[in-house]
């Protein structure tokens, strides 16, 4: 089996007495899609935080292509090819989407180029209508389809989505499942979801998180079955 | 597309009015008046540096003053020990540009923020403040030149054109000067805030974290941009020395480098024909106010004369009331008269319509 | 409407009438004066009696007819405390005003500001305050008193009363700088010697380490030179140590902005200055010219200070030589003022001494005593003799700076 | 010997004014997240406060330990309500505002008072410590800081007041979480600070005098010591004064007054670049 695109080795965030992950040993191929499913506070966010560097580990290492990165600034980790789209869409509010996607194209390509490639990812996400709008005066769900955007426009090797289909309405969520199996086919994907719905229709391998540790890893049709996840998170949303 | 054209338009007229200004003012107006908009002009140009790096950097800095003084002291000394002015000018903008690109470092690598960059900026200002203001002695003097302490350094020699000490740049001399310089300034950071750095800039100060998860790292562009403001605030200074012929340390005190923030703030952060506006405004109401004193001791007098409390009025007013600052509230007050206009229009034409049909 | 076209009728009778008697009554437009002064801001203890004296000199000139006979108009300028206004301010005064005199300027600082824009635009200037002496500027006169002629008289007489150790605390400013030298030089002349001279930014109001050093020291007697506002709390400070009945203190600056009426007896009594005006001094025209400023500005009216009276004599001068020279052209009056002139002041006489364009004046040495000012001895008539070391301006009329005195 | 004594007091009052002249301060900014650039001359009013009230023949006591505070914290509320509850979570603009503020404050007393220096001698005479004497207000200026900050830690700890402030410090929902209306809190909390300042004010005025312009002698000091500091009100203020204030007045006491100037405002700009939080930012978090 080929090295690993993404791999982490006993990986640890402590802050102070709290340890929301707890020594992860996590290991993604390339081109894969994974789905992280956990409850809240499984230590999720905190890992894909740690993944890019917006928090360093408190031990262990993250390597990407075999490079440890777990001490590498954000925009290093960018650089090398991993992005993320925030649970909250983390966007320039206060620019049009245009600048917005352009802001993240512009940085890999020429600028003549990146008004091209601007203009097809607006095409590509149904967003051209609103090209010219300020993102901070656009619907949530739209705001998403701009972080996504953004995101695809710098275009990284490994893409992390926080919770893409959060908020959305039926078919903004199937549209979203589309769009992440088409992305596949080029990149490596971890995305963290609750929507089983969402899960079926794009997982394959499934990693469940459980208090800062990895609980199973296993095919999506058998995790569904695992009656431990059920009881730690179906059971919890059911009660929910 | 139409916003682009508004752009252009707006670029021209400023331009236009500019030249015009630069070119029609010392023909009609009286030589005091161009002496004082000589001041004007220059001050606009510090007005301007704050604006690129808080405006559009997001870098609240409270000592922009401190550029400004470390300039015009930069001028002076130099000046007096080399009396030709071309070297001293280049010093005025490279010395306070360095010393901003050490502070930007040892602030933004040292990943300091919003208050705090307040607070650090302010207290190099007043550090420089004391420091320079402690010199009175005698034996504090760079090269010939006496630093002078609280009296600061009068008499400074006025520039002349470059590699050609007797051409002295006269009074008028200054006011085109200057104006060009504002004009020059203006067009620079506009061309400047429409390249890519400028897009970037403005897109840290939108989002520093989703800037960075894009992989552009925000501490280098803050860097750079708090440099370019220094060597800005360092020019303008350079100018005033010129100007008045001397410099005190007040130039680093709390009041100056509060007064530029109002010039910002009045005119509106986040565009830079409203800090130039802000900045003019702001200084001809002081100096007016400070003019024709009543020489009695009528109360009421005393009060509309009272230049801190009607500064202190229109400030309070001006957060609580146009936060955003005079030039973009004007603005979208004109565009929405314009769009009020068009309803108004389309509304008068269905009748017509209904008539056709 | 009607109404209203009524009084607009009326208002513009009233004005032509207004205008009418106005034109007739004077032949000519006023003669501008300029007050550059600062009225708000730190320094603005200093600026308003100084202007409040011009404005009296102005309207009893007026009220005696004006001079040539035309009015005097005052236009008086708020410096607000800022260099970049007085620089504005001056160029204002000369270019639209186009006055005949300029009258104004406090600290050093403010003056060397002013002096070279008056000079380029050829417009008279008088500098009213007590400084440190060595301008030298035959557009410029200065009516103020300059450490020879009253640190040289103070420092014998402060000497000869409590010993010969003499600690100084001075504002750490040109004026404060040089004055401090010259008592160094005065005390080393009478034999003393002076322990230390400690310096203060005028901003510092925390005097306690300062007065603890003193306390080491033991000198006989302090010197102070501290000015302004803040500095007024090292007098509170040394009081409350209990400091004011073991060492006792003289100043040449004390006073200048009121601070004996400011700080309560206990805190000052027995303090020795040393000015040309005291507001107590007992003679005729002083005596009148108190009556008439508090009947013009209120009988509670804390103080006629130095300053102001330097201003207000500065005008009077000015007067005297415009109608000496039947004209207020710059050149004529500067002549006629070089020709010595002199006036019968509420300090005494007062007479311009032509090479140095300052003062020949009497100076007094005054105890503090419960907020008032008692004259224990007069100085009749002294030259500024520390400038004359340096500056003669019949001989060489085209000099133009501030000379730094060799002490 | 009695030298080091005397030194030892002086360090002493030189904390204990810098935390008295912050403490205002400390608390607005801890629990309001705002900066309040009018502290100068809510002092500079207390000041005026006692001033006036003695000069009407109000024993000098209560005029500076009763009457400035009262007042001051008056005004500080109508302050609160007519500018200041229009701009929460708007940091930079409130700056703005409370400064312009400060502008319009000055030239009011100006306009009243007159720019001449007023004040009040200092009570309680003066004592001998070995070959030196000093003032007896010197002690009496550390004592009110000690009290002072002793209620204040009382009130934090133990009064319901307290319990919603610090929950206020902790995150700013919290206070509506405790059932009470925010805009009240905040009115109360921003008039406490300025009674405070007020306080502050009026107790120094024997010391250093009156004027309209002394606030800008304060202000940079205190914003200086409360941002060095840090969030927790009483531990950071504390900390700070302490650090500031002993470095100022040796290096006074060695050199010259500017010298220890500028030694506390590098002091403090080593100290954010090490600890951007401030002090209790860093160390003990939980502090009041």
């Amino acid at each position: 089996m080929a090295a690993p695109l993404l791999e982490t080795r006993n990986l640890s965030m402590r802050f102070g007495g709290v340890q929301p992950v707890r020594s992860v040993n996590f290991s993604l191929a390339e081109g894969e899609l994974r789905c992280l499913i956990g409850p809240n506070g499984a230590g999720k966010s905190t890992f894909f935080k740690m993944l890019t560097g917006q928090l360093v580990p408190s031990e262990g290492q993250v390597l990407f292509r075999g490079q440890d990165i777990s001490h590498a600034y954000a925009h290093q980790i960018a650089r090398l090819g991993i992005g993320i789209k925030t649970q909250v869409p983390s966007v320039f509010d206060g620019l049009s989407v245009r600048e917005n996607i352009w802001l993240a194209a512009n940085r890999i390509h020429s600028r003549e180029r990146a008004g091209n490639v601007v203009d097809e990812m607006l095409e590509r996400l149904g967003l051209t209508g609103v090209a010219e709008r300020l993102v901070g005066q656009l619907a949530h769900g739209q705001r998403q389809w701009v972080e996504l955007g953004i995101v695809l426009s710098t275009d990284p090797e490994l893409i992390l989505l926080d919770e893409p289909a959060a908020g959305m309405t039926y078919d903004e969520v199937h549209k979203t499942a589309q769009l992440v199996r088409e992305i596949n086919r080029s990149k490596a994907l971890i995305v963290v979801e609750h929507d089983m719905q969402f899960i079926r229709m794009i997982a394959k391998q499934v990693t469940v998180f459980n208090q800062g540790c990895v609980l199973v890893e296993d095919a999506v049709e058998n995790i569904l079955r695992n009656p431990l996840v059920r009881d730690i998170y179906l059971g919890k949303q059911a009660a929910a | 597309m139409n916003a682009r054209v508004l752009n252009f338009l707006g670029l021209g007229l400023v331009g236009i009015v500019g030249v015009a200004f630069l070119i029609l003012t010392p023909r009609l107006a009286e030589l005091d008046t161009v002496l004082d908009l000589t001041v004007y002009m220059i001050m606009a140009i510090l007005a301007l540096s704050l604006a690129l790096i808080w405006g559009y950097g997001g870098i609240l800095c409270f000592g922009q003053s401190a550029f400004f003084g470390l300039g015009a002291y930069t001028y002076a000394i130099a000046m007096f020990n080399l009396g030709e002015s071309t070297i001293p000018l280049l010093l005025a903008i490279a010395l306070p540009a360095a010393f901003a690109a050490l502070l930007g470092y040892f602030m933004f690598y040292g990943r300091i923020s919003d208050v705090y960059l307040g607070v650090i900026t302010l207290t190099v200002t007043l550090i420089l403040f004391n420091s320079v203001n402690s010199t009175a002695g005698p034996e504090f003097h760079i090269g010939v030149a006496r630093l002078g302490g609280f009296n600061g350094i009068p008499g400074i020699p006025p520039l002349n054109y470059p590699g050609n000490k007797a051409a002295v740049i006269d009074l008028e001399g200054m006011f085109y000067l200057s104006t060009a310089a504002l004009l020059a300034t203006y067009f620079g950071l506009r061309l400047l805030l429409a390249s890519r750095f400028g897009r970037i800039i403005v897109g840290i100060r939108e989002n520093e974290r989703r800037a960075e998860l894009l992989g552009y790292d925000p501490r280098a562009y803050k860097l750079a941009t708090f440099t370019i403001g220094g060597a800005l605030a360092g020019f303008a200074g350079c100018l005033f020395a010129n100007w008045g012929n001397f410099v005190s340390p007040t130039i680093f005190g709390l009041a100056q480098s509060a007064q530029i923030i109002i010039w910002v703030i009045v005119g509106g952060r986040g565009t830079l024909i409203g800090p130039i506006v802000g900045c003019i405004g702001v200084q001809w109401l002081s100096a007016a106010l400070g003019a024709n004193q009543p020489s009695g001791s009528d109360w009421w007098a005393r009060i509309l004369a009272n230049v801190p409390l009607i500064l202190g009025i229109i400030l309070v007013a001006f957060v609580l009331l146009v936060p955003k600052g005079l030039v973009p509230t004007l603005g979208e007050f004109g565009l929405w008269l314009v769009r009020s206009r068009a309803r108004r229009v389309a509304t008068g034409l269905k009748p017509k319509q209904a008539e056709k049909g | 409407m009607k109404l209203n076209r009524r009084r607009f009728l009326q208002s513009t009778a009233a004005i032509t009438v207004a205008g009418t008697l106005g034109s007739s009554a004077w032949a000519e437009d006023p003669i501008n004066v300029a007050s550059i002064h600062d009225l708000s801001g730190g320094l603005d203890i200093y600026g308003k009696p100084m202007v409040d004296t011009l404005t009296l000199a102005v309207e009893e000139a007026n009220a005696a007819g004006g001079l040539l006979g035309r009015q005097i108009k005052l236009i008086n300028y708020d410096t607000q405390s800022n260099m970049q206004l007085y620089t504005q301010f001056a160029q204002q005064a000369a270019l639209k005003d186009k006055v005949a005199v300029v009258h104004g300027g406090i600290t050093s600082a403010s003056r060397e500001v002013i002096r070279p824009v008056l000079d380029r635009f050829k417009t008279l200037y008088f500098y009213n305050t007590q400084y440190e002496g060595g301008v030298c500027d035959r557009n410029q006169f200065d009516t103020g008193v300059t450490p020879a002629q009253t640190v040289e008289k103070l420092v014998p007489y402060a000497m000869k009363k409590w010993g010969k150790k003499v600690y100084v605390v001075a504002a750490d400013y040109n004026y404060g700088q040089i004055t401090s030298q010259w008592v160094k030089k005065y005390v080393t002349e009478n034999g003393g010697e002076v322990s230390s001279i400690d310096f203060f930014p005028l901003d510092v109001t925390n005097f306690g380490p300062t007065i603890s050093k003193i306390q080491t020291a033991k000198p006989d007697f302090v010197w102070s030179a501290l000015v302004g506002g803040a500095h007024i709390s090292f007098y509170r400070q040394w009081a409350a140590a209990g400091m004011r009945q073991s060492i006792p203190m003289a100043s040449t600056t004390f006073a200048v902005g009121n601070e004996h009426i400011v700080l309560s007896p206990d805190e000052c009594n027995g303090m020795l200055v040393c000015y040309n005006y005291f507001q107590d001094l007992k003679n005729k025209t002083n005596e009148a010219f108190v009556a008439a400023f508090h009947k013009r500005f209120g009988a509670d009216y804390p103080n006629v200070t130095e300053l102001a009276m330097g201003t207000y004599q500065g005008f009077r001068l000015w007067a005297e030589a415009v109608k000496k020279a039947g004209s207020i052209d710059r050149m004529k009056v500067i002549e006629a003022l070089e020709t010595g002139i002199s006036i019968d002041a509420p300090s005494g006489k007062v007479t311009i001494d032509p090479p140095t364009h300052h003062c020949v004046l009497d100076v007094h040495i005054a105890e503090v005593k419960d907020k008032k000012l008692n004259v224990l001895e007069d100085f009749a008539q002294q030259k500024p003799s520390d400038t004359a070391a340096v500056c003669n301006l019949i001989k060489n009329p085209n000099d133009n700076q501030q000379y730094v005195i060799k002490i | 010997m009695d030298l080091i004594a005397l030194l030892a007091i002086q360090v002493l009052y030189a904390i204990a004014s810098l935390a008295l002249i912050s403490v205002g301060l400390a608390i607005i900014f801890g629990m309001m997240r705002v900066i309040n650039l009018a502290h100068g001359e809510f002092l500079m009013l207390g000041g005026y406060a006692a001033i006036v009230a003695t000069s009407n023949g109000i024993n000098i006591w209560i005029a500076i330990l009763v009457v400035a505070p009262v007042v001051v914290g008056i005004i500080g509320v109508i302050v609160e309500r007519t500018i200041i509850r229009f701009l929460y979570g708007r940091m930079i603009d409130t700056m703005l505002a409370t400064w312009g503020l400060s502008l319009f404050l000055v030239g009011l007393t100006t306009a009243i008072f007159g720019n001449t220096t007023v004040g009040i001698s200092a009570p309680l005479g003066s004592f001998q410590i070995g070959a030196y004497r000093t003032s007896g207000y010197t002690l009496f200026v550390i004592a009110v800081a000690a009290v002072t900050l002793g209620c204040i830690f009382a009130t934090l700890r133990w009064t319901r007041l307290g319990l919603i402030a610090r929950g206020t410090m902790q995150n700013a929902d919290m206070a509506a979480a405790l059932g009470v209306n925010p805009p009240r809190v905040y009115a109360i909390t921003f008039g406490v600070g300025a009674a405070l300042s007020g306080l502050a004010g009026a107790v120094l005025a024997p010391v250093s005098g009156v004027f309209p312009t002394i606030g800008v002698a304060y202000v940079a000091k205190s914003f200086i010591t409360v941002i060095g500091g840090g969030a927790a009100i009483l531990s950071g203020t504390v900390s700070a004064a302490a650090l500031f204030g002993t470095i100022n007045q040796i290096a006074t006491f060695a050199t010259t007054p500017v010298f220890g100037e500028v030694a506390l405002l590098a002091t403090a700009i080593v100290l954010i670049r090490l600890l951007p939080q401030g002090i209790t930012g860093r160390f003990f978090r939980r502090g009041l």
